[in-house]
């Protein structure tokens, strides 16, 4: 890490307020994905790691080599950008065939697929 | 060799890659000039082929043969190299081309997709894989020519061929990662791709590094031990030859020769001396003395003529492996005698089993129920009219039938005799050194020799009896004149071997004398000049031109 | 590192050997995909392994520090040739377990 | 013309002759064929007797032609006494069988067929007598093999005609090539082939430790081709050839060709005691079996085919001797029998064909009808039996003379003479029982053709002209044969030609009476044994039923077929699973020989130095395998998971260990494989844990010694790849890359300019398998026909829409809409933004990670999204990829890049690169290397969307498939 | 200072990452249903991401973002499929 | 020529992103993105309309904003091991929102606030069906739902 001597305190104490807190919300979410009981549950867990745990390690990244480098280094952004468009589509798709296979099993704790429910009616997960 | 000439080199990888390419644009239907751009393609690399036969055959023991490709010098660039082994390659291999491409044309380039741009590829593999002088550059036209093959071998589909396919395909997976293996040991033991870098570095290499260049080298032994078809690791071969389409299997014959091909060039380029070479040497000779009886045993075991033609290339193939394993140059020159002579022949007997067995009804019936079951029924393919029955077909068919069981087990008048005989005559006639006494292998090697000829007569005899005068009776299969051709050029050429012996076995002893003086080769690579740089690797050129 | 490369490539080598050597199609395919992961990192350590020595020139890059660039070249090839391969083989197979009717490497259940 | 020009037309005329009848072959000329075999065999006879003069007296014709030279193979062709005799003999029967041939064979048969192949047999055995170089005799002999083959055979649709043809050419085959063997031997000792030298070298070779190899060798190719026992019983058999075959062939040639290569190499290699054992022992056995055998055939071919097995049997007795005056009987004995066994087969012959019927039980007193063919007959059969004023007896007498002089003081020595008389005896029994029983007695009753009669007079005429030369011979032989055989004796026995006399009458001697005895013994043997034969079963009492030709039959089936079946399924396999293993296992031993041979002490391991964090990422990537290995069978969508997983694990370390190129690419191929592994997934049967678990004990064991081999080749790469890590790269190529990179080849990234430039032809290479796996996963697909069990839609799929039919609310595809709905609009709108990318990958990567390659995936990847989100036919609608035009474009380009340079004189794929100042913008680099790459990068998106579409198109072809059958299904 | 401040910080993410790149892996292999797995394989992919992101901010070199940057844009791609495949039974159709 | 001027322009800054702020850069990625953004046009997608596309960073710091409050809850419950106790559960929201873009859009934003993931989207009743990791007041989700999300888009794409 001899590279990042030059960087100023303020900047080093960023850059791992950043990390730290990126880091620590990813793994706090793949814990959560490790422990939660049901699929749908555990389907909330990594979210953690794709929202601000991947927004912390690109902000850190961006404030690290902007003040390495003297010049304003964005690209990271577009890793955010993209991370956080996308994930929603693996999660509906995902948690969409989990539905239909639990429906098509039969399985209890999962809502029928129909007409809209009239308000205040939910099912519960457990 | 100078100005267009030099660039001939790699006229014989670049024709079939651009027809190969231009044949794309061209839809299924337009099969005149599909056909019209492959046969173009193969006559050009005939002459092409010819042209550089007669430039090496022209020295005396020099090389002027060095292509540079990107004009880098070896060992840092890829160099082709031509030399009379690679230009006897080549000559083989376009002479082979042709007289299977024809035949294709008769009907089968029909039976599934793209059957020109792989049959170019392959070629494209085939040459390239003759010229390189890289040895990472091997491995990948090794990749080229496997992968053509693979498509052409299940070229038609049908239930046979597809497993057939599979089976040889995950074995040249497994051979193709032992190959990695090797090159990157060899190059991380040495610090070089090129072979005749190699060849110099290899004496300097010592202690551990030199182990484990052997062991690189060892695993890369296997991979074209398994090319070459060495028992036991051979079991793919029939199956893949006898399920192919006749002219695919009849260019499928130069393919286990390749391997030899490499044996041959780099244990002698790089292996020739050493602690390790013994070993090497051991393996190719025993090897190939259990490959020829296995093979022997296959010939005689065959019931269908495919696998017979397929156990006929692992006896040839194990003929070659033990002779190369002698080690003694007079030998090995009749070896590559004998290596054409039998490519030749298992390619004619190849084209000829198609047309024998279409007069018999299993053969012909097996053919159409995978033609019928597995033919796609969306896009109909129209009936091609087969062959007309031709006077004396079946004249024709048994003395090409007749031709090839000569040659198969050795018998005279055609090559194969000469090239037994040839053999032969190193390891235990008058060439054989006078007085020292003839080594316990190459009385074993005799043995087998004998017997596998003999396997072979017996075979070809009860086969051609059985389908020649014991059922062909009445039915003379409808051959075309465009499919019986090919076969008989292909005797002829055997014939025409066999008349010029002499000539063609001065090229051979040629070829194993500068092979068995790699400094001409090493030498030749090492201080090829670069195009428009004074010195050899001279100082930097600025920007490239 | 090279001790740790090293035990992944055995490890994945010993997986892919084992796989290639199961008689369902898919399980070989798999097998070889492994194969080819460890063969790749094989040729990739061949040059010796360095963290942060990118063979990338610029300024203030020393070029006795990088990595030596072939193996990497030498990969790419190989990953390219392997995909090609492993998409090759997909295909057979399925051709195969289509015209068979099993997905059996030998295209026929073996008798227990 | 000259000696030289001679010898060459007289061994090539026969063989045009046979050309020219194989061209006749098509048409109607039958008696063309005839007639120019005829000028053409008469021909040869007239060449050959003009060069008597030249051979008179131990003269020679010589002629070299270079054929072979390097290895000693010449065309020498050489004529002496002997050689002269035996050629006379060929050219001489060959006339008077082409004669009689015309007349026997029938309106049916494919006469110029067999002219052709008789022709080219005469040329064989003209080559074997004049070869003057030992390996062109085993050319020419050879050849006989064959056309015998093939003129046994020539009425094929007999089975007996082609047992026996396969049978004599097996026989003479393994001859032959245990011939070739030992002539190469004789070669080795003597230092030449040349027939000369060979002759002139008897002493050396002798003496020379391989004698005995030799001799063996070659005699196993005379005993063979003159069917000695235990080889004879191909000649029987062989009588299925038409007779004119039998009289040329098996009397008068191709089975002498064997003692006339004993007589040839007489000098050379007779004389000790392992040739008199050897030889000896083969001819006398021959002798005496081949004359007790053939009492008892009641074939007349048959008869007359042991009776030359006994007649050579005596002809190889003599050979073995050693004694020059035996070698001169032996040479005198092979021309007498040729007359009357050739006159005595044509005899047959015409018996056969006037009667229809060869069996001696059927026919009896033929002389009234065939009285001309019976005297005939009748002379031949005397000379046979060695009756005095015939040829026969005078050769016999001498073989008598010789049996009861000592050679080699033994055993077989001793019995000799009453072995000579007791053949004698026999022989006189089978040629009296021959005429007996066929001419003489009650009318035949029992014929097929009942009234026989003469045939043509010129049919005839071969019998009356050989039995008149046993007449003249047998009178006054040395004013008829004398000088003949003088000079043929002379030119075999050079200086130790004895002296010998060729007169009828030597007066009252041992020989003599022992010619008395064994006539009077073989009437009286004859006498008590008519009635037995008359009636008895063909074949001799003992051995009928141990028939030579059973044994061999039954040896050859079980060796060359049961055995070798047998053989090949023990040491072959054609399973997969064995194959793989014997590779698995080659390659480790491969690798760890060398290293075990030269004593490699493992490197020892370094713990330091290791990144946590990476050992870590190992972990989960070592786990990832090993999950992906235990899952594979049963959970395959698992297994594909944790293989992603180890895919990620080898991206990490190519980024950790500093070769970003490779992460990239991998990453890709890593996503793109997963793909298709998928979109082939679903043509797999189901396979569930709870079906197959009856594991028996040997696929557990198969199943240890496959873990064990895995353990032991993964702990293999462990250890090599280790200490080839340890091993810095000496010297590398490497630095030179490094150092020209961006010098000469324009480029920062050291690895995209190796991939475009260096070693650019490599990537060529490269994409053009890509492309070959394309087209042809292309054409495997066109014709593909998914299991029955897969063709239906996947199960989910089916209650999807059977849940949409059932609501009257939703139609069908209601559900996979809703689903892809939201979805599909993010993907659709990463489809810009991914191509974007792609071009980025692909313009960067000269300088920096990236290039055509990743970037091509990347772009198919692009393109698959879009299949992803809408399915075949909306992404169809929309995008019109041309794959192959892709393909086709970008290995053009690829290529003509390359060929750029030769117009500038430089070698194919010589790179140029500058950087052009712009207005503006400034410097911007332009290397021809980057065309190279768009080169790449085009056949990549149009290989991988090829092989991509081309599977995915496999559903919707399948149900319209399915759909065309239910209405094929509804009509009927 | 910095240097000792960011070391530590990096190196805590790296284990964080790490550890939970480990227990994506343990939810990979467990299951206990495919999309359990699914989902996990996706998750192993952002969290490789972001530990390649961190080994950049270590090395302090921007050549290896692109490596994560296609694991951000197009990981999600196998994860589709996956998921199309469990619900549908086919890939593309 | 230019089907799509916001991705066009998106794409832009994207290639500058990526390969830094150069004249030469600027040219180049106008040109790359009207290749890509013809490709686009290819693939004929529902073109969103969006008339108060200004009201889109208004939108985003909602939404970062929310996904910071909600990183912190998730973070505690999964921290506290409160995740035994939770209630979780399904909740069906009736959505006016028809434009897919805007619907992807609402996606997005649901899925990406951890503690709510969009399930399923039944076009015939439009209504999605979203599960909630900590289900305390289903009617006050619905409504945060549909008044701090799906109103505002509902502005800017309507
Ligand atoms: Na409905
Ligand atoms: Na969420």
């Amino acid at each position: 890490m001899e590279h990042a001597s030059e960087l100023p305190a303020w900047a080093a104490l960023l850059v791992s307020f950043f990390l730290v807190v990126g880091a620590g919300l990813t793994l706090i979410g793949t814990i959560g994905f490790v422990r939660l009981p049901t699929f749908y549950e555990r389907i909330h867990a990594p979210t953690l790691g794709t929202s601000w745990g991947t927004g912390g390690i690109v902000m850190a990244s961006m404030i690290f080599f902007t003040v390495l480098a003297t010049r304003p280094v964005v690209h990271e952004i577009l890793i955010g950008i993209f991370v956080t468009v996308t994930t929603p589509v693996t999660l509906m798709l995902l948690a969409r065939a989990a539905l239909h296979r639990d429906r098509t099993e039969g399985n209890p704790g999962v809502p029928a697929e129909g007409p809209v429910q009239s308000p205040g009616e939910s099912v519960d997960a457990k | 060799m100078s100005g267009w000439q030099q660039h001939l080199i790699i006229a014989p990888i670049l024709i079939p890659l651009v027809a190969g390419a231009t044949l794309l644009f061209f839809d299924e239907r337009e099969r005149v000039i599909k056909a019209m751009i492959s046969v173009v393609s193969g006559l050009a690399l005939a002459a092409v082929a010819i042209s550089l036969f007669r430039l090496a055959n022209s020295g005396e023991g020099t090389f002027e043969g060095v292509y540079m490709l990107g004009n880098w010098p070896a060992p840092f660039g890829i160099v082709l190299v031509v030399d009379r082994l690679s230009a006897l390659m080549l000559v083989l291999a376009s002479i082979l081309a042709i007289p299977t491409l024809v035949y294709a044309l008769a009907r089968w380039h029909t039976a599934g997709a793209h059957f020109h741009s792989l049959f170019q590829f392959l070629l494209m593999g085939l040459n390239g894989a003759f010229l390189t002088g890289d040895l990472f550059n091997l491995f990948v036209f090794f990749e080229v020519m496997l992968a053509a093959s693979y498509g052409l071998l299940m070229h038609g589909s049908g239930s046979m061929r597809v497993k057939a396919g599979l089976h040889y395909i995950a074995v040249n997976l497994a051979a193709a990662l032992c190959f990695l293996i090797g090159v990157s040991a060899i190059y991380g033991s040495a610090g070089t791709l090129n072979m005749a870098d190699l060849a110099v570095r290899i004496g300097e290499i010592e202690g551990e590094r030199r182990m484990l260049l052997e062991a690189g080298a060892g695993i890369l032994g296997i991979v074209f031990l398994i090319k070459a078809g060495m028992w036991p690791l051979n079991f793919w071969l029939p199956g893949a030859y006898s399920a192919a389409t006749a002219p695919v299997a009849g260019i499928f014959a130069i393919m286990s020769k390749v391997g030899i091909y490499v044996i041959l060039r780099l244990s002698l380029l790089v292996f020739g001396q050493g602690a390790s070479a013994g070993l090497g040497l051991n393996v190719l000779l025993y090897g190939g003395m259990a490959t020829i009886a296995f093979g022997t045993i296959g010939v005689l075991a065959s019931q269908a003529l495919g696998r017979l033609a397929s156990y006929s290339v692992l006896v040839s193939s194990g003929t070659l492996l033990a002779v190369l394993g002698l080690n003694n140059g007079m030998v090995t020159a009749g070896a590559l005698f004998y290596m054409v002579s039998s490519t030749l022949t298992i390619a004619a007997f190849f084209l000829l089993i198609e047309l024998v067995e279409r007069g018999q009804d299993a053969g012909a019936s097996v053919l159409a129920v995978t033609m019928e079951a597995y033919g796609d029924a969306d896009e109909e393919d129209e009936e091609v009219e087969v062959g007309v029955t031709m006077p004396g077909t079946i004249a024709v068919l048994g003395i090409c039938f007749a031709a090839c069981g000569i040659l198969l087990s050795g018998l005279p008048p055609l090559s194969g005799f000469v090239a037994k005989f040839a053999m032969l005559s190193g390891m235990i006639g008058t060439s054989a050194q006078g007085d020292t006494p003839i080594a316990a292998s190459a009385w074993w090697i005799v043995g087998l020799l004998i017997l596998s000829g003999l396997a072979a007569l017996i075979s070809m005899t009860r086969a051609g009896i059985r389908t020649f005068w014991a059922s062909m009776e009445g039915t003379v299969p409808r051959v075309l004149v465009m499919e019986m051709a090919p076969v008989m050029l292909l005797i002829a050429l055997t014939l025409a071997l066999t008349i010029k012996a002499g000539p063609a076995m001065s090229y051979m002893e040629e070829t194993v004398r500068n092979l068995q003086q790699p400094t001409t080769y090493i030498d030749a690579v090492i201080n090829a000049r670069r195009a428009g740089v004074s010195e050899p690797s001279g100082p930097d050129g600025g920007g490239g031109l | 590192m090279e001790l740790v490369l090293s035990i992944g490539i055995g490890i994945m080598t010993g997986s892919g050997v084992w796989l290639i050597l199961r008689p369902r199609t898919y399980q070989v395919i798999i097998g070889l995909s492994l194969l080819s992961y460890a063969v790749n990192l094989f040729i990739f350590g061949v040059g010796g392994v360095k963290s942060n020595a990118a063979p990338l020139l610029g300024e203030g890059v020393d070029i006795s520090t990088v990595t030596d660039p072939v193996p990497h070249a030498l990969v790419l090839t190989a990953i390219v040739i392997g995909f090609a391969t492993t998409a090759l083989f997909l295909v057979v197979l399925l051709a195969a377990r289509g015209l068979t009717g099993t997905d059996h490497v030998d295209g026929r259940e073996q008798p227990k | 013309m000259t000696g030289e020009m001679i010898l060459v037309l007289l061994v090539c005329l026969p063989f045009a002759g046979s050309l020219a009848a194989t061209i006749l072959l098509r048409t109607d000329s039958r008696i063309l064929a005839a007639r120019m075999s005829g000028v053409v065999s008469f021909a040869a006879l007239l060449l050959t007797a003009a060069l008597y003069p030249a051979v008179r007296d131990g003269g020679k014709v010589r002629l070299d032609l270079e054929w072979l030279p390097q290895l000693g193979l010449n065309v020498t062709l050489r004529m002496d006494g002997f050689a002269w005799l035996f050629a006379m003999l060929i050219t001489g029967i060959g006339c008077l069988v082409v004669l009689y041939a015309r007349y026997y064979m029938s309106e049916e048969d494919p006469v110029p067929r067999f002219f052709s192949f008789l022709l080219a047999f005469m040329g064989s055995m003209l080559g074997i007598v004049l070869s003057g170089n030992i390996i062109l005799l085993s050319v020419f002999w050879e050849l006989t093999s064959i056309f015998s083959f093939l003129l046994i055979s020539y009425w094929h649709n007999n089975a007996a005609a082609r047992d026996g043809a396969r049978m004599a050419l097996t026989i003479t085959g393994i001859g032959g090539f245990c011939l070739l063997a030992g002539l190469l031997v004789l070669g080795h000792i003597v230092g030449s082939y040349d027939l000369d030298v060979v002759l002139a070298s008897g002493d050396q070779i002798k003496a020379h430790p391989l004698y005995l190899t030799a001799l063996v060798l070659i005699l196993m190719g005379a005993l063979t081709k003159s069917a000695q026992v235990p080889f004879h019983f191909w000649l029987p058999n062989a009588m299925a050839a038409p007779t004119p075959v039998s009289a040329y062939l098996h009397s008068a040639t191709m089975v002498k060709a064997g003692v006339f290569l004993l007589v040839r190499f007489w000098p050379a290699l007779s004389g000790t005691y392992e040739w008199f054992m050897l030889v000896g022992i083969a001819g006398i056995s021959t002798l005496i079996l081949g004359a007790y055998f053939a009492m008892f055939q009641q074939d007349l071919k048959g008869l007359l085919a042991y009776s030359t097995i006994s007649h050579l049997g005596l002809i190889t007795t003599l050979l073995s001797l050693g004694s020059p005056v035996a070698a001169v009987a032996a040479i005198f004995h092979m021309m007498n029998h040729a007359t009357f066994k050739a006159s005595l087969f044509m005899a047959a012959g015409i018996i056969d064909h006037e009667t229809g019927t060869r069996d001696m039980r059927r026919l009896s007193g033929l002389l009234k009808y065939l009285p001309i063919t019976g005297t005939l007959a009748m002379v031949a059969s005397a000379a046979m039996a060695g009756v005095p004023l015939l040829n026969g007896f005078i050769s016999k007498e001498m073989f008598f003379a010789e049996a009861v002089e000592t050679h080699a003081d033994s055993v077989l020595d001793r019995i000799l003479p009453y072995i000579a008389v007791l053949a004698g005896a026999f022989s006189v029994a089978y040629s009296l029982r021959f005429i007996h029983m066929v001419f003489f007695g009650p009318e035949p009753t029992d014929l097929p053709k009942p009234k026989p009669h003469e045939p043509p007079h010129w049919m005839r005429f071969p019998i009356e002209f050989l039995v008149l030369a046993c007449l003249v011979v047998g009178i006054i032989p040395s004013l008829s044969i004398g000088p003949f055989l003088h000079s043929a004796v002379v030119s075999v026995l050079g200086d130790r030609t004895p002296e010998y006399s060729l007169a009828v009458w030597h007066g009252i001697n041992t020989p003599l009476i022992m010619s008395v005895i064994a006539l009077v013994g073989g009437v009286a043997l004859y006498a008590v044994m008519k009635d037995y034969l008359a009636k008895c079963d063909d074949g001799p009492p003992l051995f009928r039923h141990l028939g030579g030709q059973r044994i061999f039959e039954r040896v050859l089936v079980t060796v060359s077929w049961k055995w070798a079946r047998w053989m090949e399924s023990r040491l072959g396999t054609r399973n997969l699973q064995p194959q793989l293993r014997l590779i698995a296992a080659a390659g480790l031993l491969a690798g760890v020989l060398p290293l075990y041979i030269a004593g490699f002490a493992p490197t020892p391991l370094a713990f330091d130095g290791i990144d946590p964090i990476f050992a870590a990422v190992w972990c989960v990537g070592a786990f990832c395998a090993l999950g992906a290995a235990y899952q594979a069978k049963y959970h395959r969508l698992a297994a594909l998971v944790l293989l992603g997983g180890a895919g990620i694990t080898t991206c990490i370390t190519f980024v950790w260990l500093s070769a970003p190129d490779l992460a990239i690419t991998q990453l890709v191929v890593e996503i793109v494989t997963t793909v298709l592994l998928l979109l082939g997934l679903r043509w797999l049967p189901k396979r569930s844990e709870k079906v197959d678990n009856s594991v028996t004990f040997s696929a557990r064991s198969r199943r240890f010694r496959d873990f064990l081999l895995a353990i032991s080749c993964g702990f293999g790469m462990f250890v090599f790849s280790y200490a080839i890590m340890k091993q810095p790269v000496p010297d590398a190529i490497a630095s030179y890359f490094l150092e020209k990179a961006y010098t000469e080849g324009g480029g920062r990234n050291v690895v995209n300019v190796i991939l475009v430039d260096f070693r650019g032809f490599d990537t060529l290479g490269e994409i053009a398998v890509l492309a070959i796996v394309a087209l042809t996963v292309f054409a495997l697909l066109r014709r593909f026909r998914p299991a029955p069990d897969s063709v239906d839609k996947p199960e989910q799929q089916r209650i999807q829409n059977a849940y949409d039919a059932e609501r009257p609310e939703r139609s069908a595809g209601d559900t996979v809409r809703d689903y892809l709905l939201v979805p599909s609009v993010i993907m659709q709108w990463m489809f810009p933004v991914i191509i974007t990318f792609s071009i980025y990958l692909l313009l960067r990567g000269h300088d920096l990670p990236g290039g055509g390659f990743a970037a091509g995936i990347t772009m198919a990847i692009a393109f698959l999204l879009q299949y992803l989100a809408g399915g075949v036919r909306w992404a169809e609608d929309r995008l019109r990829i041309l794959p192959l035009r892709w393909m086709g474009i970008g290995l053009l380009m690829a290529a003509l890049t390359g060929m750029g340079a030769w117009l500038f004189g430089y070698p194919f794929l010589t790179t140029y690169s500058q950087y052009i100042e712009l207005p503006f913008i400034g410097k911007i680099p332009a290397a021809t290397a980057l065309l190279f790459d768009l080169g790449v990068f085009s056949l990549v998106v149009g290989a991988t969307v090829l092989i991509l579409i081309a599977l995915a198109h496999q559903s919707i072809r399948t149900h319209r498939v399915r759909g065309l059958e239910a209405t094929k299904a509804e009509e009927t | 200072m910095s240097h000792t401040i960011l070391l530590w910080s990096v190196t805590f993410a790296q284990i964080c990452l790490a550890t939970a790149m480990a227990l994506a892996a343990l939810r990979m292999s467990r299951g206990p249903r495919a999309q359990d797995r699914v989902l996990a394989l996706d998750t192993l992919y952002v969290n490789s991401m972001l530990l390649l992101m961190v080994f950049g901010m270590r090395t302090g070199k921007v050549i290896y973002f692109e490596a994560s940057l296609v694991m951000g844009m197009l990981g999600f791609v196998a994860t589709v499929a996956l998921a199309k495949f469990l619900m549908r039974g086919e890939v593309i159709e | 020529m230019l089907p799509y001027p916001l991705l066009s322009a998106s794409l832009v800054i994207m290639w500058l992103a990526l390969n830094g702020f150069t004249l030469g850069h600027l040219i180049l990625g106008c040109i790359v993105s009207v290749f890509a953004s013809w490709g686009m046009a290819a693939l004929r997608p529902v073109k969103p309309r969006l008339p108060k596309w200004y009201l889109l960073p208004k939108l985003v710091s909602i939404v970062l904003y929310d996904i910071v409050r909600s990183n912190i809850a998730v973070a505690s419950i999964l921290l506290t091991g409160r995740s035994k106790r939770i209630k979780s559960g399904f909740i069906t929201v009736p959505l006016e929102l028809e434009n897919p873009t805007a619907l992807a859009v609402l996606a997005v934003v649901v899925t990406s606030t951890p503690g709510t993931a969009w399930l399923e989207y039944n076009s015939l009743n439009k209504s999605v069906l979203i599960h909630v990791l900590d289900l305390v007041d289903e009617e006050a989700w619905r409504v945060l739902i549909k008044t701090r999300y799906e109103a505002l888009l509902l502005e800017i794409f309507e």
